[in-house]
């Protein structure tokens, strides 16, 4: 057996010699997990607001709850949405099963608790600090949500960077549901487990290099907009 | 090194203590697909390989990787189908004809996909009924790249065909309406083989141990032990040892 | 000045009845605030009328910070309660009030998009929120940085946009925790002339500060808190004259009073 | 096939029936995850710290790197793990492989980052305020990041916990250095794994349910531990 | 004030060299600053004698709290540098100064706690520690508050706490940015009389106020700062008695001068 190094090195020679099939699977990862993502922030990143800057009843018990579904395994979101998707299953009659769609539902589910707590954090935090103006001006609920997310903007793009990270690695539940078929649900992670488990080793780190390549570039866009946009921002 | 079927199927927990029992030696079991077993036995991280792909098998130990392979025991593969059998397999003669009826009806089939033995047991039968499913690979032909256990969760989950080995299928439990729908053709017969590590390759390997588990499931009392594993009353694995 | 004013249904003396009724703006009766078992402010009891300008004295940490918020409606009373126009106060009415905090809470956004936020919480859109952000502006001698970060302002700077957006706002009532303690002496002349100006224009005024000649420059009301107690309060000139109290009157020679720790 | 309500109801019968094969099972799971989140925390939150509070060269794309690294596919994480302790890699001799030590080192890889990239924000926001006065004071660069650390210590539970979640619920990078071996290296995501891949979807759901109420407990606990220190905070 | 220097090596004359070439113990030399592209303080030549009480005036926003973070090294000069007994100056002389900012920034830790941290970061430990920290309590008039969450005390304590921080670390220098502006009036005399005990003590100090009282009883030296630029400066009583500038005698008077948008 090879050392680390050389298999790195043979490693891209194989990358490079894939046919158009690397492509086909780069763009559906990359559909997938931002799709996942965006819907994850559309409904996290209120729910973290309200949960950062309201007192209700039961707030704390949501935030536990919100906690405790960071850690939400993967392989039961994965089954969970295979339940209900399944032929048998109560949303069967949609035929989602084994779609990207369901990947998408999955990965959302796993994604959302993730920037809900975090984002709960970081608005918490700022609120804290604009909590009684507000109560002055007499900031509605909607506002006050709307303007904590804007003026901590800047820190809840590291917590969509964490969310989006975890879809992205993410392989368990894709695998369930999506069903790494060949040509229709097979994603980056996917097929790194397929390479592993053909002891196809080399090929399965090249393709773990390409993926945190793609999470290299989605990362330095998020940058570069934030970089523009904090210079933009007093405008 | 195992691979998955043996696992799923509780093939090992069964074995294992009776074998630990009688010589004290305990036996840790990795389960993965064929390809990544040999490629683990290859980089000396397992002591045994125990799998199904023959000519894999044989070249690790042409390869110098392994000392001597023997067979140890058989069980069939079995397609298995959703209820009512659309694509009438069951009326078929032989699996050659049950694969072109496959083939004719487009009829939704998962694929391992995985280079595992039971996917290349399935890509052979295909060729010997000259059929090349692979341009249809996305459509009614669904390549799963996955273990057996999730292939068959994807066949049930959409209602579609699958190959599968018997005892994987018997111990299965999200059959949902799932049945065999073809079985007994002498051309789905699924040999088991047991090949101890070279220590010359890989020092580290307990080439002493393992060649104690070789002699052990090749013996009769080993054999007996396979013989006498039953899930549901039924024999999954018939001992074949030769020597 | 605690008189319960009864009300006679039907009454024929109707009249009479309403001057005599006219509840004052705002009162606190038997207000309390505990934090942590400790009681920051105890038996508070204020009667605040409408278009009068009340300043609040005391030495730091007497709780006249601690008051506003109160009577804001900021903080929940531990006791006692806050009316508004003679009825339990509601957040409703926090609308018709501002206030300026001691240490200004800016939005992390330009000087003009924080006049702008405000406006547009209180209900003002298009040219008359415009209208009313450029003058907030030019009132406060901010127009030159508008389009500056407000949280890279001068103290000073941040506490005159606190200012102009409390009274862009139009309160019926506005709270000032000491506004000018980081002004200029030209920009607090200025600020006391637009406090004058609203108060003219109808604005009651609850202002804090600790500047004895602004205080004898604004005050018609005048309440004295000490260790979280009103030690005194009434019309200011009388109390200027003649404090009842020691603790004003030490207060007012700037003497150490209570806290003296040597 | 049942409704998933009498999935969900025979499932903790099942899990109940288990003999002490599920405490040992919860057992090293919860030794492996605490083990790598410690160390991740050990590692994680100085650099955080570092990276939030100093400006320096590289500062930019260290960022960037903790920030993709969130992104780090599990399976490769495994496999890079793998291939180091593999008897034929760079370590072997250690005979580290299929050991909790090999799944705490996997699990760590995959942790730190998250929580180094968390923390960066967090202690970024806190030093904003901070700097100034540490700079007038000549707070030195470990006192500085102490400090920064300890006074945003309950913003960074909610990092910590987020980074226990992805510890505990992650199944490919154990699987591949773990082995899944009964008894030894059996974790409560690598049994859920197999439960699935024999079709005993409602053992597997079962699992996950008792994982998340794993998860839970030691949410609780954390969440108590911080109210008490909030508490004593200031004596 | 800005003769320089020269030191002949070797002058058999020593006495009267040393007697001149002691150098200032603080100057600036051409320092500016210039932020975003707007230059926000520009040209500014100071020297900033051992011993003296230097007092920093101006209308808000024109760069004094800039100015005192400049000298403190709290920021870079976009060009010009400041001089510690003529070398230029390093971090290591910052630790013989001190600053209190006009926005107070205090740990999230209780009063005791706040002053320990920063004790300890000077060098401080055990007995003398805990012997500085409690007469800094005593200073400030807030043993009674020693275990109270540094974030909750009133305007007035924090900034007093600020000061008393500072203080107990026995700077040589000592950077004042309107350091009583939320105090009440017996603070103010208290914390004044603290500040000349630390000048009689030694410490140079450098104070911003907007309070012309103040100012007459303290400076020594005044700074009249305006638009970012030196716009007078000199011995405070001449300067009281003759403003040479228009923009010191509006001041003084307390006229808008250029910022009045009006
Ligand atoms: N949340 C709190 N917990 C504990 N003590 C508090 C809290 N909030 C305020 N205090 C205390 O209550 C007292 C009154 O505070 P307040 O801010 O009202 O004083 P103040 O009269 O405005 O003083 P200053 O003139 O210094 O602004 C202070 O001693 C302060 O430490
Ligand atoms: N980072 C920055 N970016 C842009 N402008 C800044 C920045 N920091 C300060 N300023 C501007 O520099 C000017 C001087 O600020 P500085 O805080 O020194 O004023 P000051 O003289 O202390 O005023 P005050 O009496 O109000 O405290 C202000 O107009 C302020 O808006
Ligand atoms: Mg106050
Ligand atoms: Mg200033």
């Amino acid at each position: 057996m090879d050392s680390l190094f050389d298999i790195l090195m043979r490693a891209f020679g194989l990358v490079a010699a894939w046919d158009g099939t690397l492509s086909e699977i780069v763009g559906l990862s990359l559909q997938v997990t931002l799709t996942a993502v965006a819907i994850a922030c559309v409904i996290g990143l209120p729910l973290g607001a309200a949960l950062g800057a309201f007192r209700f009843p039961g707030r704390r018990g949501a935030i536990l709850i919100t906690n405790v579904l960071m850690g939400l395994p993967p392989v039961v979101v994965g089954l969970v949405v295979y339940l209900m998707l399944s032929a048998s299953g109560p949303m069967g009659v949609l035929g989602l099963l084994y779609t990207p769609t369901a990947m998408i539902i999955a990965q959302t589910l796993l994604v959302t608790p993730i920037i809900a707590a975090l984002s709960r954090q970081v608005v918490e935090d700022l609120n804290a600090e604009y909590a009684e103006q507000f109560a002055s001006l007499g900031v509605g609920r909607l506002q006050r949500m709307g303007a904590l997310l804007w003026d901590a903007r800047f820190s809840l793009l590291t917590v969509i960077l964490a969310g989006f990270g975890r879809a992205v690695a993410e392989v368990g539940a894709v695998m369930i549901v999506g069903g790494n078929i060949n040509h229709v649900t097979r994603v980056m992670t996917t097929a790194i487990a397929l390479e592993t488990s053909k002891g196809d080793l080399e090929l399965a780190l090249a393709l773990g290099l390409v993926l945190l390549g793609i999470a290299l570039v989605v990362n330095v866009i998020v940058m570069t907009v934030r970089g523009t946009a904090v210079r933009a921002a007093y405008a | 090194q195992s691979t998955t079927s043996t696992q799923n199927s509780g093939l090992f927990d069964h074995l294992l203590p009776i074998f630990t029992e009688k010589t004290g030696i305990e036996v840790r079991v990795v389960a993965v697909g064929t390809g990544q077993a040999i490629r683990n036995a290859r980089n000396g991280d397992g002591d045994i390989l125990f799998v199904h792909a023959k000519p894999v098998e044989e070249a690790f130990v042409a390869d110098g990787f392994g000392l001597e392979r023997f067979d140890v025991m058989y069980n069939d593969f079995v397609i298995v189908g959703p209820a009512g059998d659309p694509a009438g397999l069951s009326g078929q003669a032989d699996v050659l004809g049950a694969f072109a009826a496959l083939a004719e009806a487009q009829a939704p089939f998962a694929s391992r996909g995985d280079d595992s033995g039971t996917h290349k047991a399935e890509l052979r039968l295909w060729q010997a009924a000259g059929l090349d499913p692979q341009a249809a690979s996305g459509t009614w032909y669904r390549e799963t790249g996955s273990g057996m256990g999730a292939t068959l969760n994807i066949a049930v989950g959409m209602g579609a065909y699958a190959m599968t080995d018997r005892a994987t299928w018997i111990a299965f439990g999200n059959k949902g309406s799932h049945s065999i729908v073809f079985e007994g053709d002498p051309r789905l017969f699924n040999q088991y083989g047991i090949i101890a590590v070279n220590p010359a390759r890989h020092p580290n390997v307990k080439a002493e141990l393992a060649q104690q588990f070789v002699d052990w499931i090749l013996s009769d009392d080993g054999q007996a032990a396979i013989a006498a594993f039953k899930v549901d009353g039924q024999q999954l694995f018939f001992p074949n040892a030769t020597r | 000045m605690h008189d319960p004013t009864r009300i006679v249904p039907g009454d024929p003396g109707a009249n009479v009845i309403e001057a005599r009724i006219t509840p004052p703006l705002m009162a606190a009766r038997g207000l309390g605030c505990v934090v942590g078992g400790q009681p920051l402010l105890s038996g508070i009891d204020l009667t605040l009328q409408a278009r009068r300008r009340t300043v609040v004295l005391g030495p730091n940490g007497a709780g006249k910070s601690l008051l506003l918020r109160l009577l804001h409606g900021l903080i929940a009373p531990s006791e006692g309660q806050v009316l508004w126009q003679g009825q339990p106060m509601t957040q409703a009415h926090q609308q018709s009030q501002a206030m300026v905090f001691q240490r200004p809470v800016l939005l992390r956004r330009s000087v003009q998009a924080n006049l702008r936020f405000a406006l547009k919480v209180r209900g003002f859109t298009g040219r008359e929120r415009a209208r009313r952000v450029d003058e907030a502006l030019e009132m406060a001698g901010l127009t030159h940085l508008a389009h500056r970060p407000a949280r890279v302002l001068s103290g000073g700077e941040q506490q005159r946009l606190a200012i102009a957006r409390a009274l862009a706002c139009g309160p019926q009532m506005l709270f000032l925790d000491e506004p000018t303690a980081n002004l200029d002496p030209a920009a607090t002349a200025r600020i006391e002339r637009l406090i004058m100006g609203a108060h003219d224009q109808g604005v009651t005024l609850v202002m804090v500060t600790h500047d004895q000649g602004q205080a004898r420059r604004l005050a018609q009301d005048l309440i004295f808190l000490q260790d979280g107690r009103v030690a005194e309060a009434g019309r200011a000139d009388a109390l200027w004259q003649a404090p009842r109290s020691e603790a004003l009157r030490a207060w007012l020679e700037g003497r150490l009073f209570v806290t003296d720790p040597r």
